[in-house]
């Protein structure tokens, strides 16, 4: 436990700080600890959730995916087509609307991985390209989405069972234990489980760190590196693709926005730090950042309970993320050794 | 794996870049002249008018050239440079342009503070700082800045012209020199690449890199402020939002100049090919009235596209 | 809500958008009302006045004493954020809810949450496309046929009856843009002179729209006429820079263009202005409180549409030679009782320099 | 061993931008041997061993194993080859845990997943083979100390059963016992039938343990002898084409009263110094030896102002107090320099070219007001160049094309121009052939004769017996032993390292 927390401090840290964030606002709230203000609360962080796990991965490796919220969008305006009609029809059109964003990530990949270019810049443009590209399948909002689908993924378990009509409408006994918990919250933490944990622990999982912490040295390795540069940003698009289709399903809508492409790719960053992984890669991970994000919009919920300013509320938002960032800077003035500083 | 010829690599992406410009201006003018018969993008005039408003762009790209050369960002750009024409204009009077500029002094302070002493990394921090920006400016002003209108000497510097010229390409030429000065002819431009390329061994060498990389941000933010201070003689006022439109394209304009975006290599020269690429295929974009999504796809494709033909980025074998 | 026959009550203010639209009630509640807005993006000045004219709002006696809290909260162009804040705000129990939407679709869900927990919410500005909740808005189409009928009844009194227009666009891919952007286009149609119309894009924002104008000038040389949506103040700016002659303008109600069009309408710069008005929330805020006092509504609310053209400016009425040009005049609506005027908000917040 | 070898190149050749670095080489090597490979800095050797394990590809000549040509296309091919590298830089992953490392390639697997406890069973095991019972599989690499990542580095070469292993300097950083180990472990993989390949800098390593030497000059492979065949001096010459005399310029006599120029009164730092004091007379060259991680590194690091929360006095020249930084350091009264013992991360801008890096120390040196006068920098960078000898295509080249030698001489050329007065010195010869060496350690003598002063910390006891004017000797933080003149022994050192006497000087 003691050397979990010293080789986790980051995520320690984040741990404690949203615990703390997210207790006040149900002990402030209304209706604190209620499952609508749960429910509430996990639908608000699904999409940024997935988008932050999204960008973890290529962080990871030492990169920047610039595109994750242009892909995330793409992946919605896709879906706002695709998810209506039998339950065959609305299965195949989400595996379509994440197969679009797994291979619109693999492109980024091998544009990285072959074109030798920085991720950084590679996915500045490639995102325009997505971007562009859901401007083209949704010139203007819109779309038609199974309104049982709606309901039944925005909601607690409970009300899952109901709309489909299993487990006895909700009120089967074994289901009982979980029917408070947020659907939201189960897709979200269900993928990081089953497809991040996993993956992990193979050997291109483990490149991935490798090559974050010391390209150098995987390489010399013989550790497979382009495979999981390519896997890194392929697994990118698949978890913002993941936020696209969650997002579609819960708006109904495909929205090609520029701007909220943009500020989810820059709050994905931001959830990333918080959730201290290293912009530098090597070490964190993706449930850490769902933490980071979970942070991020927890700062947010305050201003619906507290009195504030509205005209004051970006200003504070931008002192708490600048502070929250900060915050994790002051253990620098604890270095003794300031080569520790500079990598 | 043989000699390269005569071209150096360091000039590669000079030469495509203003190989790509030509190319530009020529697919430009043959849309014009076959549409409506004339070619606006060879008069003097238009591209006068096209580098006056790049010249905006241009100084912004170089002073983000220099926080790039140290390997960080500043994505504080936007919200620098519309604090700065929104204090200018408010100041008003004789004080208006210094009051500008300090506002890009003090954020290129906190900036360097934050990244080089706190060594909060760069992409969060300015990110934070550009929000605290709006905040201000959105709380300050609510909506109404006391004062908007921008002051003859800052509509002289964006508006006028000298000698046929616009003088806000003065300014950008002026800009450049310093930036090339700087870069190429003093110990500060020494020390830049060398923290840039690795800051643990420029440190260990008894450069002083948090000075050097708090510099580079106070450069920044200073073309930024003076960006802003110019934009807002152009529009004759100043306005919440006016630096949006700005951050991008001058990281891309970097880039496409050749600069490694993780620091320590590029020449301002290239930085400066890049803006004027990027202005004349905005314009170019705009005259065939493009819609915005083949527009965002022609970006992405020729960032991508430049890039994969400067072949840079050596795969790492070590 | 329960769907029910007109007529509404004060239709001089709540006056319904057509003869087929419905009426809507709730069921009456005990006062004072816990009211919300949840705004999207925040950082441009129309916005930030809407803001404040809501603040405002909330303090004028009329409705001061119906409302126990009033809390104002922006989310940014985040669709899930602002659903959210709703949500929450319906968590909380307030009574009313008013909004500009991020989009025009995806709110099914707090539709239905509302409606279960007998919430007036109300969606003003960027309306929803449903009939589901009671709206406020003024007519975008009507907006854009009258910027381009003045127009071309503006060429024709000048004896132009063919040549280039210049189409300033707003943000693509938003509905407002579309809907204007049509209207103008199909009243440019329906004329018979002979038009060329070249559009550009200006994002509603001063700058851009200064620049492309700008571009538009330097490659086609002359306009007959521009119609901007917004961003007004650049298109002037841009005329003037180029040293345009003065044509007719259609564009939004900023402060500054209005300015331009007294100063320069003798000159040839024959504008018609009309505004989208922040306004609009104090409008919605009115609705949302007869709604909960058990009032029919007409479902979807339409406000008339501010126009003054360069025949009715008047310096300190609806135009203010001496204040900035980057505030929106039109911001009171005399029959609804709201009248908070641009100057009084920025009397407000004070002069601090 | 006239069987078929394991490894055969012909005809290979490679250069890098123009620079031949390997031209028309034949090399074979054998099942069952311990296989030296020597030559002067640049000379090739880490470009040979590069090719055989699929790092680089050769331009031009065929590589065969087991007589059957192959084509490795990168590591991964070469390693399923059998063929296991210890790279010089080593190749270990610093964010992952010591277990991940060593399995790296092909951990243990459940249900297709990397099985962990399997992994720590099997890394306890192979770090007990390499007498590393107390590293801890779940530790961070990043937090071992270098002498031990060394280890885990071969504990990870072994758990791949190579047949061919490959160590490049590869014992650079290690302490005696350590190599010791090494020796051992060689011996047995070569009665089973492994090939080593050794190469190092250091010929009684060399002596000790191989039973073959192939000598490479100039990108060339010129002989292949077996041990004995040859005496060191001949060796020697076929390396660097000239007779080396003495290893070490004439100590000059002891004298014992020098105006200090650095005072230390015990100086402490965490729980790495604890209460160091020495005095490092002008002119002196005082040496620092021990065993790896007993302070030497944080000492060095101290007197250049790295280390924050010092606590002790420190007098620098006639009362100067401890710098705070390395700038200070530099530009104190009396200039301190520090030769870093990683040059790739602390000594060198890599891909900076060698002008710069020469002149980064200096810059205000060639230049007056902050503007640069470019006629000085190239006088001063052509100074730097010749007085190293530093072997350079052009200034303006990358360092990272250098050999690890001549980016050596990079280093030091760059603090010579800031002409220091105290010279702090880690491990300066890491990696360094014997002419080279040779030249550093004539270097150092003049400058100590010309009243500078250096501490000189080397993990090779032999440098420290021939060049120091007195050796001090660091246990646990402290300093246990002080020897001057004749008393600087191997023996005396050595027991110093262990604290054999278990006294505090
Ligand atoms: N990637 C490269 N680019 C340019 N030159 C190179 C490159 N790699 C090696 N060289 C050159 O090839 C020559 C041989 O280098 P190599 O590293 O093999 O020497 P070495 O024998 O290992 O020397 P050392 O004893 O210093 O390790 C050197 O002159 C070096 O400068
Ligand atoms: N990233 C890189 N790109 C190109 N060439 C490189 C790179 N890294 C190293 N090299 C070249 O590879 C050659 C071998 O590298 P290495 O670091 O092993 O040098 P070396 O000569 O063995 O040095 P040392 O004394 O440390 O032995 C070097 O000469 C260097 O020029
Ligand atoms: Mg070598
Ligand atoms: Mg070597």
């Amino acid at each position: 436990m003691t050397r979990w927390i010293a080789q986790n401090r980051g995520f320690a840290a984040a741990l404690v700080l949203f615990a703390a964030l997210y207790f006040s606002y149900h002990l402030m709230h209304p209706r604190g600890f209620s499952t609508a203000v749960l429910v509430q609360n996990a639908n608000e962080l699904v999409a940024i959730g997935f988008v932050a796990m999204a960008q973890t991965v290529p962080v990871l490796l030492g990169g920047l995916d610039l595109s994750v919220g242009a892909v995330m969008t793409l992946a919605a305006c896709v879906a706002s087509w695709l998810l209506d009609g039998t339950p065959a029809q609305i299965a195949l059109g989400m595996i379509a609307t994440l197969a679009v964003g797994a291979g619109f990530g693999l492109m980024n990949g091998l544009i990285v991985v072959y074109g030798r270019l920085q991720p950084i810049i590679a996915t500045l443009a490639t995102g325009a390209i997505a971007i562009g590209l859901a401007l083209l399948i949704r010139p203007n909002p819109g779309g038609n989405v199974d309104g049982d689908l709606n309901w039944a993924l925005t909601n607690s378990v409970y009300d899952f069972a109901e709309t489909y009509g299993f487990a006895r409408g909700g009120d089967a006994a074994w289901l009982q234990p979980f029917v408070n918990i947020p659907v939201p919250l189960i897709l979200l933490f269900g993928t990081a489980c089953l497809v991040w944990l996993p993956f992990k622990r193979t050997v291109t999982g483990r490149t991935i760190y490798a090559i974050g912490s010391a390209e150098g040295a995987a390489y010399a390795s013989g550790l497979p590196i382009d495979r999981a540069r390519i896997a890194a940003f392929t697994l990118a698009g698949f978890f913002a693709a993941c936020g696209g289709l969650y997002l579609a399903i819960q708006t109904s809508t495909g929205n090609a926005d520029v701007v909220q492409a943009g500020a989810y790719t820059l709050n994905s960053i931001a959830a990333v730090v918080l959730g201290g992984t290293a912009l530098l890669g090597g070490t964190g991970g993706v449930i850490a950042s769902i933490l980071g994000a979970m942070i991020l919009r927890a700062v947010s919920f305050y201003f619906r309970i507290l009195d504030i300013d509205p005209l004051l509320q970006p200003l504070i938002e931008g002192i708490v993320l600048l502070t929250a960032v900060s915050a994790v800077a002051f253990r620098t003035f604890g270095v003794k050794n300031q080569l520790e500083l500079f990598r | 794996m043989t000699t390269m010829p005569q071209i150096r690599p360091d000039d590669r992406p000079l030469l495509i870049a203003f190989g790509f410009t030509l190319v530009i201006l020529v697919i430009g003018t043959g849309y014009t002249l076959s549409t409506t018969g004339t070619m606006p993008l060879l008069q003097p005039s238009y591209l006068m008018q096209q580098l006056q408003i790049g010249s905006f762009l241009g100084i912004c790209a170089a002073g983000m050239m220099l926080v790039i050369l140290t390997g960080h960002i500043d994505l504080s750009i936007p919200w620098t440079l519309t604090s700065a024409a929104m204090v200018a204009t408010s100041v008003g009077g004789p004080w208006a342009i210094p009051a500008g500029l300090s506002v890009g002094l003090c954020v290129g302070l906190v900036n360097g503070f934050g990244v080089s002493v706190l060594r909060v990394p760069s992409m969060i921090f300015t990110l934070g700082l550009d929000t605290v920006l709006r905040g201000l400016m959105v709380a300050r002003t609510g909506g109404f800045a006391p004062q908007d209108t921008a002051t003859p000497a800052m509509l002289y510097l964006a508006k006028a012209k000298l000698l046929g010229v616009p003088v806000a390409l003065f300014v950008w030429i002026a800009v450049s020199l310093v930036v090339t000065f700087l870069l190429t002819r003093t110990t500060f431009g020494r020390a830049l690449y060398a923290t840039g390329t690795k800051e643990r061994a420029a440190w260990l060498s008894g450069i002083r890199t948090r000075a050097v990389v708090t510099g580079a941000f106070l450069g920044s933010a200073l073309c930024a402020a003076l960006a802003g201070v110019l934009l807002a003689g152009y529009s004759a006022k100043a306005y919440q939002g006016m630096g949006n439109s700005y951050l991008l394209p001058a990281i891309a304009a970097v880039v496409l100049g050749g600069t490694h975006i993780l620091g320590g290599r590029g020449r301002y020269a290239g930085t400066f090919l890049g803006v004027v690429l990027i202005v004349l295929l905005n314009s170019i974009l705009s005259i065939m009235q493009m819609p915005e999504a083949f527009r965002q796809i022609i970006y992405g494709a020729v960032i991508i596209g430049m890039l994969l033909i400067y072949g840079r980025g050596t795969r790492v074998s070590e | 809500p329960a769907v029910v026959s007109g007529p509404g009550a004060q239709p001089e203010c709540f006056a319904p958008w057509t003869e087929d639209t419905k009426y809507l009630q709730w069921p009456a509640k005990e006062g004072p009302y816990q009211i919300a807005v949840v705004n999207g993006f925040v950082g441009n000045t129309w916005r930030i006045q809407m803001v404040k004219t809501a603040k405002a709002y909330a303090e004028d006696p009329s409705v001061k004493d119906k409302i126990s809290e009033f809390k104002v909260v922006s989310t940014g162009t985040d669709a899930p954020a602002q659903l959210g804040a709703i949500e929450d705000f319906i968590n909380q129990g307030y009574d009313a809810i008013i909004t500009i939407a991020v989009a025009p679709t995806g709110f099914d869900r707090v539709i239905r949450l509302a409606d279960k927990n007998d919430v007036v919410l109300v969606p003003f500005d960027n309306v929803l496309d449903t009939d589901a909740v009671m709206q406020v808005n003024e007519d975008q189409l009507a907006m854009g046929k009258k910027w381009g009928e003045f127009i071309l009844g503006e060429l024709d009194a000048m004896g132009v009856d063919g040549g280039k227009l210049l189409e300033v666009r707003g943000l693509a891919g938003n509905s407002v843009d579309r809907d204007r952007s049509q209207a103008i286009n199909d009243a440019i149609a329906a004329d018979d002179g002979n038009w060329e119309v070249i559009s550009v894009v200006g994002n509603w924002d001063d700058g851009t729209t200064q620049k492309v104008v700008a571009d538009a000038i330097a490659v086609h040389g002359q306009f007959d006429a521009v119609i901007g949506q917004g961003g007004s103040n650049g298109i002037v700016q841009a005329l003037k820079d180029a040293g345009h002659p003065w044509v007719p303008v259609a564009g939004e109600s900023e402060n500054g263009f209005r300015k331009a069009i007294a100063e320069y309408s003798d000159e040839g710069l024959k504008g018609i202005s009309i505004g989208q008005s922040p306004g609009l929330v104090a409008v919605a805020m009115k609705a949302a409180i007869s709604a909960l006092e058990g009032n029919p509504m007409p479902q979807l609310i339409s406000v008339p549409l501010p126009v003054a053209t360069y025949k009715d400016l008047a310096d300190g009425q609806n135009f203010w030679s001496e204040l900035p040009d980057n505030f929106f005049t039109v911001n009171e609506f005399p029959p609804c009782g709201v009248n908070i005027s641009g100057p009084a908000i920025m009397a407000e917040t004070g002069d601090d320099s | 061993m006239q069987n078929v070898p394991i490894v055969e190149l012909s005809d290979v050749a490679i250069s890098f931008a123009g620079v031949k670095a390997l031209a028309g080489v034949d090399f074979a090597c054998h099942a069952g041997s311990t296989h030296a490979i020597l030559g002067e800095n640049g000379a090739g050797k880490s470009t040979l061993i590069k090719i055989i394990s699929g790092v680089l590809k050769p331009d031009t000549g065929t590589i065969a194993v087991n007589g059957s040509k192959v084509g490795f296309s990168g590591p991964a091919d070469a390693a399923d080859a059998g063929i296991v590298c210890m790279f010089q830089e080593l190749s270990l992953i610093p964010d992952l845990s010591v277990a991940d490392n060593v399995s790296i390639l092909r951990p243990p697997r459940r249900f297709g997943l990397i099985d962990r406890r399997a992994q720590i069973a099997r890394t306890e095991e192979l770090l007990a083979r390499v007498r590393c019972e107390d590293v801890d599989p779940r530790a961070m690499v990043r937090d071992l100390s270098l002498s031990r990542r060394q280890m885990v580095e071969v504990a990870k070469a072994l758990g791949r059963d190579p047949k061919v292993l490959i160590l490049d300097e590869a014992t650079s950083a290690l302490t005696q016992r350590d190599v010791e180990t090494i020796y051992g472990l060689l011996d047995e993989l070569r009665a089973d039938g492994v090939c080593s390949l050794f190469i190092s800098h250091r010929m009684h390593e060399v002596e000790a343990l191989c039973d073959r030497l192939s000598v490479f000059r100039n990108g060339q492979h010129v002989e292949t002898f077996a041990k004995g065949e040859r005496s060191d001096a001949e060796i020697v010459r076929l390396m660097i084409g000239r007779d080396v005399t003495a290893k070490f310029p004439p100590k000059p006599p002891i004298r014992a009263e020098r105006a200090p120029a650095v005072r230390l009164d015990d100086l402490r730092w965490e729980d790495r110094l604890k209460g160091v004091s020495l005095t490092l007379g002008k002119g002196e060259i005082l040496g620092i030896g021990g065993l790896d991680g007993q302070g030497q590194k944080e000492l060095l690091l101290a007197l250049f102002g790295v280390l924050k929360g010092t606590k002790g006095t420190v007098t620098v020249g006639d009362g100067d107090g401890l710098a705070t930084s390395p700038h200070r350091a530099k530009t104190g009264k009396n200039r301190i320099a520090l030769i870093p013992d990683d040059r790739k991360t602390e000594g060198l801008m890599l891909s900076l070219s060698i002008a710069d890096n020469i002149v980064a120390a200096a810059l205000d040196k060639v230049a007056s007001g902050g503007v640069i006068d470019p006629g000085r920098l190239d006088a001063a960078v052509r100074d730097g160049i010749a007085r190293l000898q530093i072997k350079a295509g052009s200034p303006a080249h990358a360092v990272r094309t250098l050999s690890g030698g001549n980016q050596q001489k990079v280093v030091l050329a760059k603090w010579l121009m800031i002409a220091p007065d105290v010279i702090l010195m880690n491990d300066p010869t890491r990696g360094i052939d014997v002419g080279t060496k040779q030249e550093i350690f004539r270097m150092m003598r003049t400058l100590a004769d010309e009243g500078k002063s250096i501490l000189f910390y080397s993990s090779d006891y032999a440098e420290l017996i021939g060049c120091a004017d007195r050796v001090i000797v660091l246990y646990d933080g402290r300093v246990v032993s002080e020897l001057t003149g004749e008393a600087i022994t191997e023996e005396a050192i050595v027991a110093a390292s262990l604290n054999l006497k278990g006294e505090v000087a």
